[in-house]
């Protein structure tokens, strides 16, 4: 059973189409790079998927109830969490409380107070390492701290999909390696399924995905494993940026 | 706490202690010196402080036990807000201990103080209150010196009726508020007396920026006379926008509007033969002759005497209106029960003030055992060649009244309505 | 009979409306391009009133002549509170500008009452009127119709003709974007609240045009209410909008009377103000984006 | 430690013991006092909304108008039954809060769902609709109001009746102030206050965290709504026994409101009753001082709170404790 599978769907803005008839699959604990260079829909399909936009065409389906209509606080009980591409905080609260926003309203909604999800959140504050900065103002943090913040926050939510918007950009090679292996310990022993969304393919992709879905002006132009995508033509003429002749 | 010390500071402000026997009898009032009322405010201001120095240099103060004490008047700003209002009126009693509080203007305000007053058993005199079901609330303390808001427009009634009795279709045209629809219900009770036919009654709603529609439904009535008005705004707009309509009658009175200097200022002769009823108005007759004809006891300064202790008392030179008169009768009226009762007692004096009959420039004064002023007649007054006449009743007249009043077409060419 | 009334009473709100379209199309401005509500709306219209109303009685000018005289005040008056406040407050939440806006109204208010104390002052500009059997009309209604009418032709030129229009265009469709394309976004954003604030002024002279009395500090009131409900019907972004709005509002207000006077017992005039207030909030919970207003 | 959740409250009622004693110990105080009540217990109510949500409901006084009717109504037509005693006052509660509690609901339902310039429209659009409607219609008295002095008299007697309005409804305003606190507190420290925090900061981002912002908007909403119905009903109702539309429906409470929390400090607890003593008592002086000024004065602060210091008073005093022993207390 497909923890998340969207069918053909499109989303357009007035003339433009943004996402195009994508199909995708994703397999409850997979870990998924999405690639593509910038404007080529990724962010779109990831609002697409966490109900921010609603497809022109097409459905979406959560461990295969259809959830193409349903609003976006909706998903997150169901289990979708996500992360920025420019990070939002909650600017005038404070770290834990942040990320105990995300305890309390994920999918353990209903079924955890304030206090537990405080404890919750002091545990994925301490897993991003962050647990020095837990009382200051989320607006004071630096911006690679403020990501960190905001994967403690989707991951305190408990989902069992994680959508990563450039989650890494802008970082350290060192810290994108301590992440790449955190997230992992994570993903085993949660069994979260994670998607990292990034411009290039880069060490975090490949130390990260075990697939690879290539994304040029909104289709869907390769989905395979990561060794092949690499090794794919097409994905070496988008990076080289040659133009891609039509079919 | 900052608060606190500011209070502590507060009560230390507050006035002189109170010894058994009056060494002064204090008239306390919440004016309304900003806010929506600050205008109605300052003129009661100044007649307050004009009849109260009469009292004291004139008069020679209150006559109590034998002796003479002198008038103070103690004031503060309610800012024409209702939660001022009380806890001004009540640091008046308790604080500066006055034997009498003068409300603030508009009946709304004043039914904000009276629950505090009646606590207090405190005497609470009305002269900017003319709405009559204040006085059907059972409140023991008040009383009225301003004439109840159903009698304004029943003397322009009798007036018309007299002068031209062919005129037969009247068209009522008030603000919708408290206060206008009391006029309103009050002259259509007197129309319909005297057999006039109402061919249009509507109201149109505070603070209104265009009456055109409202208008031009009432030229289809095709109206002998039209009485209406409200506030001093609408007023101004009624009878610039009737110009603008090209709608003509033969006599026009707008309650509150009209009467005022400013109503002619933005008009210009627009406002030619408009007429207004008021409580009083410069160059009334009333005088100590009239009042002996009357059998009736007179108190106070002359007319004149009255505007130049007002303008004394506001170092301003504007003319008093019914605002002041009122409030200035008002003093004139508690000094006279004081003397009466022998007392600064509420009780006693408010019982005094039941039986209290008199005249002052201001005209008759006389109260019902509710505390409803019924002793006082209004005044009609035209505007005549850019000056105010009082038209009505014929006792109290300065000048003929001019009938019908001219056209709009007619007053473009420079007409005025001053008759020969 | 009454559709001689109701012929009239529309000729009325036409003229009327035009008047109160223009009077809406500033504060559409500013909010199309700084995404500021301009609460202190009515305040602005009155600075205007008094404008004509002292050039006419110190300098006897027409308000024709008053209604450039205006424009310049109200851009002043723009840029000053622009630079003073408004340019920190951009992009902050709207609570904040919602209330700087409504505390500029208050002292503007406070000021002029300063000024010119409260009493409700008029001029009295008599060009003759019209009869047109219906309803009658003065020159001087009909002269506030056309002003209305050009000012709204020449804002559409602007917008369309000239760079800085088009750049304003642009950064209404999407500042990010605008930024990007080399528009000095920051002087835009001055260049517009100014010029909104002085249509709003300027439409206070054309109003006095139309009710040459009750001028005085606190009159703004009901015009800020009034351009509320025209600016939501004209879609809040788009001064186009405002004014077509404004001209659906007048003939609304007016000959809803007409109508609502055939009911017995109710206050016709009170019901047609409740009824501007319906449609404001009927449009807002069917076509947030108003009725003209076509993009999100 | 559950029971440090609610020291903060500890000063907000040193704060209003501090009033009421000075209210009964010094002669002439009570009614000034009062009036200090009125503004802390509206901003306190006022704030669970507006400072708890970011939104501006201008049309906040219509809710404190319907308590009134709502008063005004159960007096008017129960006074005869005089064997209901007081029950009748409970009667008037009552009926304000299911007036301004369906109200709130329905306004909240439509504009709830619009964006904060869109919803400061519409909520003005509200005030004066209500108004109109019911001078239009001539509902509960058109424009002429309700004065139900004399009912009170008949069904509570003279005595009763006075002590009620100078006396029990103030005390009750107060009360109703301690309420509000209260129920701040509780919303603050609870998932309510996390869910409220998070769409005042980022409404998109709060969805996507899985909070149904619309839910807790309207929470706030129709909270903050039965607390001004219940003011309404004592502090303009039960004490000056009239009411007359156009001074009920005045938009100007509202911008007081605003003014005392932004002073005080928006989202905090402490925050309206400091601003709520600030500003009235400086309005109580300068209408001593400089009558006619207030508003001139007033103006230039709102701006300079919302350019210089939005997080108001206590915001700013909350950065300086913290830390500090006394940090538990400020909130």
């Amino acid at each position: 059973m497909a923890l998340l599978r969207l069918e053909k769907v499109t989303k357009r803005f007035g003339g433009l189409v943004a996402v195009n008839e994508v199909d995708l699959h994703i397999e409850a604990g997979e870990s998924i790079g999405i690639v593509g260079p910038n404007g080529s829909g990724k962010t779109t399909l990831y609002n697409v998927i966490s109900g921010v936009y609603t497809p022109e065409e097409g459905r979406v389906f959560f461990e295969e109830q259809e959830i193409t209509f349903l609003p976006p606080y909706r998903r997150a009980h169901l289990g979708l969490g996500r992360t920025f591409q420019i990070s939002r905080p909650f600017g005038s609260a404070t770290v834990r409380e942040n990320v105990a926003v995300g305890a309390l309203f994920g999918t353990l909604h209903g079924r955890i107070g304030v206090d537990e999800a405080l404890k919750l959140a002091d545990r994925y504050i301490e897993l991003v390492g962050l647990s020095e900065l837990k009382d200051k103002v989320a607006g004071s943090l630096t911006p690679v701290e403020k990501k960190l913040m905001e994967v403690a926050r989707a991951l305190a939510m408990r989902p069992k999909l994680l959508l990563m918007d450039e989650a890494m950009a802008g970082m350290h090679p060192k810290d994108i390696d301590r992440l790449v292996g955190l997230l992992k310990e994570i993903k085993e022993e949660e069994k979260i399924a994670m998607v990292a969304m990034v411009e290039h393919i880069m060490r975090a992709v490949v130390g990260f995905a075990e697939r690879v879905v290539v994304m040029h002006f909104g289709r869907k132009l390769v989905d395979a494993p990561t060794a092949e995508a690499l090794k794919d033509p097409k994905v070496v003429e988008v990076y080289l940026g040659c133009p891609l002749e039509e079919k | 706490m900052v608060s606190v010390f500011l209070i502590l500071g507060l009560i230390s402000l507050g006035g002189m202690v109170y010894a058994g026997a009056p060494a002064k009898v204090i008239i306390g009032h919440p004016a309304c010196l900003s806010g929506k009322y600050a205008k109605a405010g300052e003129q009661a201001l100044g007649g307050i402080k004009a009849c109260v120095k009469w009292v004291n240099e004139v008069y020679g103060g209150v006559k109590i036990g034998g002796k003479k004490v002198p008038l103070e008047y103690k004031y503060y700003d309610c800012e024409s807000k209702k939660e001022v209002v009380t806890s001004l009126i009540e640091r008046l009693i308790t604080v500066d201990k006055v034997n009498v509080v003068f409300a603030p203007y508009s009946s709304g305000l004043t039914l904000s103080g009276a629950p505090v007053a009646e606590k207090y058993g405190m005497l609470y005199m009305d002269h900017g209150g003319a709405s009559d079901r204040i006085f059907q609330q059972g409140f023991k303390y008040i009383v009225q010196t301003i004439g109840p808001g159903t009698r304004y427009h029943v003397g322009t009634l009798d007036m018309i009726h007299k002068v031209d009795p062919k005129a037969k279709r009247v068209a009522l045209a008030y603000e919708d508020s408290e206060f206008a629809r009391m006029v309103m219900r009050g002259a259509e009770e007197h129309a319909k007396k005297l057999g006039f036919k109402i061919v249009f009654k509507r109201t149109y709603p505070k603070g209104v920026t265009d009456l055109t529609p409202l208008l031009s439904d009432l030229k289809a009535a095709k109206p002998d006379f039209i009485l209406g008005g409200g506030h001093f705004e609408d007023g101004q707009l009624f009878n610039r926008q009737m110009a603008d309509l090209d709608i003509n009658v033969k006599a026009l009175s707008l309650i509150a509007a009209a009467t005022l200097p400013a109503f002619y200022e933005a008009l210009g002769n627009l406002a030619e033969g408009v007429m207004g009823p008021s409580h009083w108005e410069y160059g009334v007759k009333y005088s100590p002759e009239v009042a002996r004809k009357e059998g009736l006891k007179w108190i106070g300064p002359t007319q004149d005497e009255f505007v130049k202790l007002f303008k004394e008392a506001l170092g301003k030179d504007i003319m008093p209106d019914y605002h002041a008169a009122e409030a200035g009768a008002q003093v004139l009226a508690y000094v006279l029960a004081v003397e009466e009762a022998n007392s600064i007692d509420p009780t006693k004096v408010r019982a005094a003030l039941n039986t209290l009959k008199f005249m002052s420039f201001y005209g008759g004064w006389d109260v019902n055992e509710t505390g409803k002023q019924v002793g006082h007649s209004m005044v009609d007054m035209q505007w005549q060649g850019g000056k105010r006449v009082i038209v009505w009743p014929p006792e109290a007249a300065t000048g003929k009244l001019y009938y019908p009043m001219p056209t709009f077409a007619e007053k473009a060419k420079g007409k005025v309505a001053v008759p020969k | 009979m009454i559709w001689n009334q109701l012929a009239g009473n529309l000729t009325q709100g036409l003229i009327l409306g035009g008047v109160y379209g223009m009077a809406t199309m500033g504060l559409s401005l500013i909010f199309g391009v700084l995404r500021v509500v301009n609460v202190g709306h009515g305040a602005f219209v009155m600075v205007g009133a008094f404008v004509a109303f002292w050039l006419f009685t110190a300098l006897g000018l027409t308000p024709i002549a008053a209604i450039p005289a205006a424009l310049v005040v109200g851009m002043a008056l723009g840029f000053l509170f622009f630079y003073s406040v408004m340019r920190r407050l951009v992009g902050a939440p709207e609570l904040t500008s919602l209330l700087a806006t409504f505390a500029m109204g208050i002292i503007l208010e406070e000021v002029v009452k300063l000024i010119f104390g409260t009493e409700y002052r008029g001029y009295n500009w008599d060009v003759g009127r019209v009869d047109l059997s219906v309803t009658v009309l003065p020159w001087a209604k009909i002269y506030a119709f056309l002003g209305s009418v050009a000012i709204a032709v020449l804002l559409y030129l602007w917008f369309n003709k000239t760079r800085a229009g088009t750049a304003v265009r642009s950064v209404v469709e999407d500042s990010e974007g605008a930024r990007v394309c080399g528009v000095n976004v920051g002087w835009i954003y001055a260049l517009s609240f100014a010029i909104g604030i002085g249509l709003t002024v300027a439409s206070g002279v054309l109003l006095t045009m139309f009710i040459p009395v009750g001028i005085n500090p606190y009159m703004g009131g009901p015009y800020t209410l009034k351009a509320f409900v025209i600016a939501v019907l004209g879609g809040l972004a788009s001064p186009y909008g405002a004014f077509f709005g404004g001209l659906i509002f007048g003939l609304i207000e007016n000959g809803s009377y007409t109508l609502f006077a055939l009911l017995p017992g109710a206050e016709p005039f009170a019901l047609t103000r409740f009824l501007s207030f319906a449609i404001l909030l009927l449009i807002l919970l069917l076509k947030p984006t108003g009725l003209l207003g076509a993009k999100e | 430690m559950k029971g440090s959740k609610y020291l903060p409250i500890i000063p907000v009622y040193i704060g209003y013991l501090v009033l009421f004693l000075i209210a009964r110990g010094m002669p002439g105080m009570w009614q000034l006092m009062a009036m200090l009540v009125f503004y802390c217990a509206v901003g306190q109510a006022f704030n669970i909304f507006f400072g708890m949500t970011g939104y501006v409901n201008f049309g906040y006084v219509a809710f404190l108008a319907l308590g009134v009717y709502g008063m005004a109504l159960a007096i008017h037509y129960f006074h005869q039954f005089s064997w209901l005693g007081l029950g009748i006052v409970i009667i008037g509660l009552l009926l304000a809060m299911v007036m301004a509690g369906l109200l709130s609901l329905v306004v909240g339902a439509v504009a709830l769902r619009l964006g904060g310039a869109y919803f400061a429209i519409a909520t003005i659009g509200v005030n004066e609709g209500f108004r109109y409607l019911i001078e239009g219609a001539k509902i509960w008295g058109g424009s002429e109001g309700i004065i139900f002095s004399k009912q009170m008299t008949e069904a509570f007697g003279r005595e009763m009746a006075n002590r009620l309005s100078t006396l029990w409804a103030d005390i009750s305003v107060l009360l109703i102030a301690a309420v509000a606190a209260l129920i701040t507190l509780y919303f603050i420290k609870g998932k309510i206050g996390y869910a409220l925090m998070a769409l005042r900061e980022d409404e998109g981002a709060a969805k996507v965290m899985g909070i149904n912002v619309t839910k807790y908007k309207l929470i706030a909403f129709v909270t903050s709504a039965l607390l001004a119905g219940l003011i309404g009903a004592m502090a303009w109702g039960l004490k000056l026994t009239y009411v007359f539309p156009p001074e009920v429906f005045d938009i100007s409470y509202t911008v007081e409101a605003i003014v005392i929390v932004m002073l005080g400090g928006a989202g905090t607890l402490l925050g309206p009753v400091v601003g709520g003593l600030l500003y009235g008592l400086a309005k109580y002086w300068l209408t001593v001082i400089l009558p006619g000024f207030q508003l001139l004065i007033f103006a230039p602060i709102i701006i300079v709170i919302v350019v210089a210091f939005p997080e108001g008073v206590v915001g700013v005093l909350k950065r300086r404790v913290k830390g500090t022993a006394l940090e538990p207390f400020i909130l």
